[in-house]
């Protein structure tokens, strides 16, 4: 189980666009084993999405440059893939489910005709053979009435059918790797478990590695073995997950975790939100890119970017308060335990 | 340069020797610009179904290559005294489904075209028939025309009036013979359909594709078939001068007409390149409505200030001819065989001197600096150019001229030439047949293609006279005089040029005679070398 | 990971003193603030500068628009002035010979020589020895012209007729869409005559002919693309923020068909301008001697045979200022996509 | 939605009266007379004429009669081709029209769509230059020109294909390809524009991330999504080149209905006009409601929409 | 909160017709009303019709029937008498999706102050300017973006682009449509807390659309849940945490995914079982039949009524009738 079915190595994409580069990812790694979940969270407007589309090499060609990095698959170096290996690893190898749920299906088709494509390109059914396992998808994902609402368009469907549609077409050729970003945040709860566990069924029949982009860390517990977070570009911090619950070392990540409401709480009082805004992506940035919001700011962070620093075996963040001459500042301790 | 593309070729009568050549197929391909109207010859009004019609059908004379009426069903023809009734004689000829052709035929067809109220009506009362008149005005009814069939093979026509100009209408359609038992049976159809029309002449239409072509094939049945040596004529509706040339050059026909000046300049010189003056005239009304008009010296230097030879060699450059003169070159012979505008000469041809001279003696007789006023033109391509040319030439050579083009619709010309809606116009006028008259007597007073009020009463009396005169000679005396009170006395029109054609034709045709007016062609005497 | 170039005044090292606690002064903050990018417009601009067919594409179209109104002033001739001796010179230009403007005609006898001309006339003359080089510069004035009133008959005609069609639909899309109809049902050569009838020619009865159908196409095509646009989201979203019913389609929907708008216009423009030719043509347009581009261009073909140059000139102009506003028309599209970045 | 259609056809009808009633009103404004020679006809003759046509009568008399007779199926018969049938004429000329502009509709679309296609996907490239600047070229040279260029080098100096004329179906080519130009043009630009804005649209990425070829995507989802205008453009006119264009007709001499139509115009040939009128309202019209179901056959969106409006 | 009603919807239906004989009855005979300063949350399975009760509030879709009353007029009248401006300055909605609900060809700040100069005309330029920068610090964008386009902006910036075009216009009642639902948490927190805010400082009222149970919890008064297009259950939401009555709540409050892996890995679910049904042909009776684990017999034959079993409690299930007990 522990060989890396894909890597992610100091990807880094821009954007040209008229105020010239966005630089939207900095600088990201991670790697992904076989039957593993990986959950990406973070900032909204981190990059979270950018890196998700890089690995399918779906970022337009044409406004989009990734000048440092290295995306394996397999053994294989996905940025360099020729077009027509490209398309066979897309959908059959690697899928992704995409966040807007609305936009990612094609208005002019029906949601048959977009399943079907699919599935009859990787897998060698004749057409009835690939409409029956369409149907079985959308069953799968809880639409109902699928053998009906096959015909459908997508603007028939409520954001949340139109999400599971995506879904069901990432899953239907059983990839090997499932990037799914944002999979449920149009889904209620019931709805969701069930498609949590539906991917889970799929991670445990064919050993896929599931990267699970979500803001919700409620559905990070239940479904990840590591986590990575974002912020700005860059991976902060990383780790299995009980290290990123129970032991988080990044002052971005203290603030996630705080800005939660809880479900037992007694609800009046203000939800605790990180103060601030992101910085902008345009800009060449100086320093830790946390640092106008974090609340342990140094002088160093302003200056300096920060190493990553390993915390335990496989937990690692980028800040300088991991710095040893930084642990001697007593603060620290205090904020920790927050 | 006169006459026809069959000029030079052998008079009918020397036509009888048949084809050491039988190795060259008789076959010709032509072209026409238009579709065949209608083959009913009640309802015929235009030239392309008249050639048609005087190729398939033949009445009791057919012109000859000089234009002239010759013996044709009629074997003979006599007159009476008073020359008021013409006795015809048949001889027997064969309708192609095998009937005979009668002086029914002749009684039957002449009256039919005044009870379809055809636009060739007309055509009886200017031949002078008795009853013409009262009959298209409504006071008699058709039957009541002076035409009579005494025996079947014996036709007696009444005149009202004895008419010089008899005998050369008698080859036009209007005057052909109708099958009675046919034209009945194809009822509304008549004329519309290749199987619709009964042959009488020389061919049988053989196909029809209508906007598309049709055929000819030779008339067994004829009654001159001996001499008629063309198997098939094929003739292809083709509209632009420039696709027709290109058919030309890949043989697809043997004779194009209508070549445009770049077209005609890049064919100069070569052997199957000719210039043929057609009859149509292009003059200037002028309205005597406009005072400035009504003061002869000024109409006189409107005409000679102008460059005509330039117009039609340089600007036209498309075979037209300039014209001094109402009565067109190539057009009609003297009884001394004599073209009549050589015999008339170039009328009021001035130099620009001249012309500047009398515009300012002109002007200063009027009490005007200048002129301002404006011309109506159609909208036809060389009508456009011509008065471009027009302007420039006034406004250059005579000061103080200023003149504004109207183009208009051709029909609207028409209108507004009739209704006096104009200053100046751009006139066409084309024979109705092949004599000067038919571009004299417009000028009567009161006359109906007038309009422009010109009236003088020795001219009217003049036309008068001719229209009485049975001697040729000194008709055609009358009638060189009488351009010359219009155009040289009185300088009341403007003639311009006469338009002409510069036309290919293949050196294998011979004798293929072309017609100034009325039938276009006669097939009848061609062959292929 | 990168390093990143040091400022001026930042530390070059890391030096033990730099880990102290020290919050983000507020106005660094600000600062940053401040520096708002460009306006849309701008950048819209920039963008448009940016496409490499546009700069020349601009160029060209102001070159030729200049010339249209100096060219005929360089030479001594005027565009009516007949001189029947020169008639059918072909084009000669002294030193640009090796271009075709070598006085040669199409045997490759040299005219001017023949003739007995000393002057050259760049563009020819045609067959009244009228200067081509004036008249095509005269032409392309006027040509520019009626390009301009198509466009704008166009845009304001065809673009609100079919956006209030297709955004308000149902019944008054019903009765728009039959008026269209209607108008191209009946035969528009009927109704250019009758127009010749009442009118003076002139460039307002050319206006007035091609406002009867001339924007019928721009109409059908934006009805098109309106349809299509007005069910989604942000138009829905719009509304719920009561914006007006014009606003919605200025703002939100016609920015989004701009694409077959511009494209749509680039084709109403030649066709006016042939349009013009045929109305000159049957004398509802500008009266001769004038002549457009069309015009030229229609007179020139009758004599492309002999004198190519009659016909190749114009249409070699009408295609150099319709491959410019072509060009210009698509940056200015994809400058005006916000999606299109390059 | 049938019920949509239904009255779509009572709509057409109405309509169709409207333009039959105006078209007959103006046309009897057109100056002229519809006989031949109009030059030689005295006031007498025309008189008789007139009352032998029934010429003479208070135009709503005619119009009634005209109308009357329309809806028994007479739509009356030529004065210049003396006496033939309306219909019969219409029919006889449209099938060269139809036949070199479904050719020339066939031709361009496909190489209009190849063109705009592959220009769209190569964006600033130099082959898109070629391909506009030839769409350009297309569009502002007028296809008479290309008409000539082609019956000349083509026809006579190559010698592969007949000039001219209407014979065997050889005959259609050339006139079909000249008339193509246009159709190339408007093709390749329309989809080109339109595809641009279709690429850059998020479903694409879905379309691509489902493994799909490029050609597949290409072909089904952005293709389809960006024909709208196309078919816009395409409706009207395929009508109005089907139903036969003057120059291209005159130059190949091929017997088509647009010339006819000219022609009958300026002779005032009455019935003529009004038959070929109202035969091209209904054709444009029928295609108008084509191109509105073709509208919902590509976007469904469109399609519903008009299930409300009913 | 006080004690005027600010919105009253009775039995309102909205019904899509999709084929000649299809009708899918989004939203069926619908009622509720919602107090002034309050936060309604509503809730429910996706598809149940939430965004289509959100919508025709905002009168986006014609109703099929019913009537909804604002602040105690008509909404139907209002809309004809003042137009549909004057409706619009009092009530908005934060669109569910972030991405097709912007237009692509209008910046930030065009679409923000349109809004603004719809409604408050009188506002000069640089004002407005200075407002349009204020909302999108307000809802945690820097203005340094307010000339982007959307397609340059993740999906939770864009949802905030949608937020702060609904704050623009300062309406009294908002119908916010999943606004949070893809944001980060620490700006989900940002947005709440702003929302909130607002509402105390301006007596704003909310119909809350969302599928986070904690985020409802924590913001909402009273929380109405749908399903299948009908209403099954209403209470204040302590209450209804603490007492879940419908089947379905219990349902859906046990599988809220709680943000701890050592819990979230050990605790029990109640999995629905049965075929989600056809909202084309609903099951009879209660539309919750077919998939409740406590159902019984006359379950499927007859309708529940909407009855108040506790106090402020409603609740749609024969659980709770005189025939159930
Ligand atoms: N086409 C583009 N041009 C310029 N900038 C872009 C473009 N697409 C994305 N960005 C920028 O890149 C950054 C990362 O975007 P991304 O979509 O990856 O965010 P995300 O982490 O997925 O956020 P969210 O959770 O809100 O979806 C954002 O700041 C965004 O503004
Ligand atoms: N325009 C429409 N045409 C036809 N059916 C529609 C339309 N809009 C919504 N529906 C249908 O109405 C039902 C309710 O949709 P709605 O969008 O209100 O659900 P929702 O509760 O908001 O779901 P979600 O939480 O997934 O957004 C769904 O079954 C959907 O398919
Ligand atoms: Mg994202
Ligand atoms: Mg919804």
């Amino acid at each position: 189980m522990n060989q890396p079915i894909l890597t992610v190595d100091g990807l880094h994409v821009a954007f040209h666009s008229q105020r010239g580069e966005v630089h939207a990812v900095r600088g990201v790694s991670f790697c992904l084993q076989k039957q593993e979940t990986l959950a990406i969270v973070g900032e909204s407007g981190s990059g979270k999405s950018v890196t998700a589309k890089a690995i399918m090499r779906l970022l337009p060609k044409q406004s989009t440059s990734i000048p440092a990095g290295q995306i394996t698959y397999a053994g294989q170096n996905v940025l360099a893939l020729p077009p027509r290996e490209l398309q066979s690893l897309r959908g059959a190898e690697i899928s992704m489910v995409f966040q807007d749920p609305m936009t990612s299906l094609n208005p002019t088709m029906t949601i048959g005709q977009q399943l079907v494509e699919g599935i009859s390109k990787h897998q060698r059914l004749d057409k009835a053979a690939a409409y029956e396992k369409a149907v079985n998808m959308l069953q799968l994902v809880g639409i109902p009435n699928a053998q009906e609402r096959i015909r459908a368009y997508p603007h028939h469907f409520s954001g949340g059918m139109r999400q599971r549609v995506g879904i069901a077409m990432a899953l239907a050729c059983d990839p090997k790797v499932l990037i799914a970003d944002e999979p449920t945040t149009a889904l209620d709860v019931t709805v969701q478990a069930q498609i949590l566990e539906l991917m889970k069924s799929l991670q445990q029949r064919t050993g896929t590695g599931i990267i699970l982009i979500t803001h919700d860390l409620g559905v990070v517990a239940n479904m990840a073995q590591k986590v990575a977070v974002m912020y700005a570009g860059e991976v902060v911090e990383t780790g299995p997950i009980a290290e990123i619950f129970y032991r988080p070392k990044h002052p971005y990540t203290w603030g996630l975790l705080r800005s939660m409401p809880r479900l037992d709480a007694a609800g009046t009082e203000p939800l605790i939100p990180i103060p601030g805004t992101p910085p902008d992506l345009a800009r060449q940035q100086q320093g830790c890119p946390f640092a106008p919001r974090c609340a342990h700011v140094m002088k160093v962070c302003k200056h300096f970017s920060p190493p990553l620093t390993e915390v335990s075996s496989g937990h690692t963040a980028k800040c300088w308060l991991l710095d040893q001459r930084a642990q001697q500042q007593e603060r620290l301790a205090g904020v920790a335990g927050g | 340069n006169f006459g026809s593309a069959g000029k030079n070729d052998a008079s009918p009568a020397s036509e009888g020797k048949q084809g050491e050549a039988s190795a060259v197929k008789q076959v010709l391909n032509v072209s026409e610009g238009a579709e065949i109207a209608t083959l009913d010859v009640a309802q015929i009004s235009d030239a392309v179904s008249s050639t048609v019609l005087n190729n398939i059908n033949e009445g009791l004379f057919r012109f000859d290559d000089k234009h002239q009426p010759i013996l044709a069903i009629a074997q003979e023809h006599k007159t009476s005294e008073d020359a008021l009734t013409h006795t015809f004689l048949l001889r027997d000829a064969k309708w192609a489904n095998g009937d005979p052709v009668t002086a029914q035929d002749f009684e039957y067809g002449w009256k039919r075209v005044l009870r379809e109220v055809g636009p060739f009506g007309v055509f009886f009362e200017m031949a002078g028939i008795a009853n013409a008149d009262k009959i298209l005005q409504g006071e008699k009814k058709p039957d009541d025309l002076g035409i009579k069939a005494i025996d079947a093979k014996t036709l007696e026509v009444k005149l009202d009036r004895a008419n010089p100009l008899f005998l050369p209408l008698l080859p036009l359609a209007p005057f052909l013979p109708q099958n009675e038992k046919f034209v009945e049976k194809a009822g509304d159809k008549y004329g519309l359909e290749y199987d619709q029309v009964l042959a009488n002449g020389p061919f049988v239409l053989n196909d029809w594709k209508h906007e598309q072509s049709w055929q000819y094939k030779k008339n067994e049945s004829y009654w001159d078939a001996a001499n008629v040596q063309l198997d098939e004529i094929n003739v292809y509706i083709v509209k632009e001068p420039s696709a027709a040339v290109n058919l030309y050059e890949t043989g697809k026909l043997d004779r194009v007409t209508g070549l445009t000046s770049s077209l005609a300049d890049a064919y100069k010189g070569k052997e199957d390149y000719q210039k043929v003056a057609t009859p149509t005239t292009i003059f200037m009304r002028l309205n005597p409505d406009v005072a400035a008009f009504q003061n002869e010296n000024i109409r006189r230097a409107i005409g000679m200030a102008i460059d005509k030879e330039s117009l039609t060699d340089v600007v036209l450059n498309d075979g037209s001819i300039p014209l001094y003169g109402l009565v067109p070159a190539a057009f009609s012979l003297s009884p001394d065989m004599k073209d009549y505008r050589v015999l008339n000469g170039q009328l009021n041809k001035g130099t620009v001197e001249e012309a500047k001279t009398l515009w300012q003696k002109g002007l200063a007789e009027i009490g005007q600096s200048g002129l301002a006023t404006s011309m109506i033109v159609a909208d036809q391509e060389y009508m456009r150019q011509t008065s471009e040319y027009l302007k420039a030439q006034l406004e250059t050579n005579l000061p103080g001229f200023k003149l504004k083009l109207k183009t208009v619709p051709f029909q609207q010309r028409i209108k507004q030439e009739k209704a006096f809606e104009y200053e100046i116009a751009l006139s066409t006028w084309g024979p109705d047949y092949i004599d000067p008259m038919t571009y004299l007597d417009m000028w009567v007073t009161g006359g109906q293609a007038n309009r422009m009020k010109y009236s003088n009463p020795q001219f009217d009396q003049l036309v008068a006279q001719a229209n009485k005169e049975l001697d040729p000679r000194k008709r055609y005396d009358i009638l060189l005089q009488l351009e010359k009170i219009i155009i040289e006395k009185d300088a009341a029109v403007v003639p311009l040029y006469q338009y002409g054609e510069v036309i290919l034709q293949s050196q294998k045709i011979k004798g293929l005679i072309w017609h100034p007016s009325g039938p276009e062609f006669t097939y009848k005497w061609t062959h292929m070398e | 990971m990168r390093t990143l170039p040091a400022t001026g005044t930042s530390p070059h090292e890391i030096t033990d003193d730099l880990f102290v606690h020290e919050p983000v002064a507020a106005e660094v903050a600000m600062e940053v603030a401040a520096s708002a990018a460009d306006a849309p417009w701008k950048a819209a601009l920039k963008r448009l500068g940016k496409n490499r067919g546009v700069v020349p594409a601009f160029v060209l179209i102001m070159v030729i628009t200049v010339l249209a109104f100096v060219g005929p002033l360089l030479t001594p001739y005027t565009y009516d002035g007949q001189n029947v001796a020169h008639s059918n010179l072909p084009p000669k230009i002294s030193g640009l010979g090796w271009l075709g403007f070598d006085g040669l005609d199409s045997n490759g006898v040299d005219l001017y020589a023949k003739r007995n001309i000393t002057e050259a006339h760049w563009f020819g003359t045609d067959e009244f020895g009228r200067d081509m080089w004036t008249r095509v510069w005269k032409g392309t004035q006027i040509s520019l012209l009626i390009a301009l009133v198509a466009a704008l008959l166009d845009l304001f005609i065809g673009v609100l007729y079919g956006g209030i069609s297709a955004y308000y639909g149902g019944k008054i899309d019903n009765v728009m869409q039959r008026i269209i109809e209607v108008l191209v049902g009946i035969p528009n050569l009927i109704v250019i005559i009758l127009f010749i009838l009442i009118l003076e020619p002139g460039i307002t009865s050319i206006i007035l002919a091609m406002t009867i159908t001339g924007w019928v196409g721009m109409a059908r095509i934006v009805r098109g693309q309106i349809l299509q646009l007005k069910g989604q989201e942000f138009v829905l979203a719009a509304r719920s923020l009561g914006v007006s019913n014009s606003r919605i389609m200025f703002k939100h929907l016609i920015p989004n068909a701009m694409g077959p708008i511009i494209v749509t216009l680039m084709f109403t423009l030649p066709t006016a301008i042939f349009f013009e030719a045929f109305l000159s043509f049957i004398g509802l347009g500008l009266q001769a001697p004038l002549a457009s581009l069309g015009v030229l261009i229609n007179d020139g073909y009758k004599g492309m045979r002999l004198f190519p140059y009659k016909l190749v000139i114009p249409a070699v102009m009408i295609s150099l200022i319709m491959i410019s506003f072509n060009l210009l028309a698509d940056g200015l599209r994809d400058a005006l996509d916000p999606k299109m970045t390059k | 939605m049938r019920l949509y259609f239904l009255k779509r056809l009572g709509v057409m009808l109405t309509t169709l009266f409207i333009i039959a009633t105006v078209t007959f009103f103006l046309m009897k404004l057109l100056p002229g007379t519809p006989y031949s020679n109009p030059d030689k006809l005295s006031e007498q003759q025309l008189a008789s004429l007139n009352q032998k046509y029934g010429l003479d009568q208070p135009l709503p008399v005619q119009y009634a009669r005209y109308l009357g007779n329309l809806v028994q199926g007479d739509w009356g018969v030529s004065f210049q081709f003396k006496g033939r049938l309306v219909t019969d004429i219409i029919f006889e000329r449209i099938g060269p029209s139809v036949l070199i502009g479904f050719q020339a509709m066939v031709i361009g679309s496909i190489i209009g769509l190849g063109l705009g296609i592959l220009s769209a996907l190569r964006q600033n490239s130099l082959f898109d230059l070629g391909a506009v600047t030839m769409a350009v070229l297309g569009m502002s040279i007028p296809s008479f020109v290309f008409a000539a260029l082609l019956q000349y080098y083509v026809g006579v100096k190559l010698g592969w294909l007949p000039p001219g004329l209407w014979e065997d179906y050889s005959y259609s080519i050339l006139p079909s390809l000249a008339l193509s130009v246009t159709v190339i043009a408007a093709v390749a630009r329309f989809i080109r524009t339109e595809m641009l804005e279709v690429l850059t649209q998020d479903y694409i990425l879905s379309a691509r991330a489902k493994g799909i070829s490029e050609f597949g995507v290409v072909w089904k989802h952005v293709v389809r999504n960006s024909l709208i205008p196309v078919v816009t453009m395409l409706g009207p006119m395929a009508v109005s080149i089907m139903t036969g264009t003057l120059v291209i007709e005159k130059i190949f001499s091929v017997p088509g209905l647009g010339e006819q139509f000219i022609l009958s115009i300026m002779v005032n040939d009455y019935s003529v006009i009004m038959g070929i009128t109202l035969f091209y309202s209904t054709l444009f019209i029928l295609v108008v409601l084509l191109v509105d179901m073709i509208y919902g056959i590509l976007d469904p969106r469109i399609r519903e929409k008009w299930g409300e409006s009913t | 909160m006080n004690n005027r009603v600010l919105l009253e919807v009775n039995h309102l239906s909205k019904h899509f017709q999709l084929g000649p004989n299809q009708t899918l009855r989004a939203v069926d005979d619908v009622s509720f009303h919602i107090w002034q300063g309050e936060t309604l949350g509503l809730v429910g399975e996706s598809g149940c019709g939430k965004s289509t009760v959100g919508r025709t509030l905002l009168q986006l879709y014609k109703p099929t029937s019913g009537e909804i009353r604002f602040a105690g007029e008509r909404v139907s009248d209002m809309t004809e008498r003042k137009g549909h401006k004057a409706y619009t300055s009092q009530m908005q909605m934060i669109f569910q999706d972030p991405y097709s609900s912007l237009n692509p060809r209008m910046t930030v700040t065009e679409i923000i102050s349109e809004g603004l100069m719809i409604h408050r005309p009188n506002l000069a330029k640089k004002e407005r300017k200075e407002q349009v920068s204020a909302l999108l610090e307000l809802v945690g964008l820097s203005s340094r973006q307010a000339n982007r386009y959307p397609h340059e902006f993740s999906g939770g910036q864009r949802q905030r682009i949608g937020i702060a075009r609904a704050l623009a216009v300062e309406p009294s009642f908002i119908v916010a449509d999943e606004p949070i639902a893809a944001l980060d948490v620490s700006i989900q927190a940002q947005i709440v807390n702003l929302l909130m805010d607002l509402q105390r400082q301006k007596q704003l009222t909310y119909l809350f659309i969302a599928h986070d149970l904690s985020m409802v919890k924590h913001i909402s008064d009273r929380i109405a849940v749908m399903y299948l297009g009908q209403l099954v259950e209403l209470a204040a939401s302590d209450e209804l945490y603490a007492r879940p009555l419908h089947p379905y709540t219990e349902a859906l409050l046990s599988a809220i995914p709680l943000p701890d892996p050592v819990q979230e890995q050990s605790r029990e679910r109640i999995v629905l079982q049965g075929e989600i049904p056809n909202p084309l042909n609903p099951p009879s009776g209660c539309r919750f039949h077919t998939r409740c684990p406590k159902a019984f017999d006359i379950c499927a034959k007859e309708i529940p009524s909407f009855a108040e079993v506790l106090p402020q409690h409603y609740v749609k299930c024969h659980l709770y009738g005189e025939k159930g007990e």
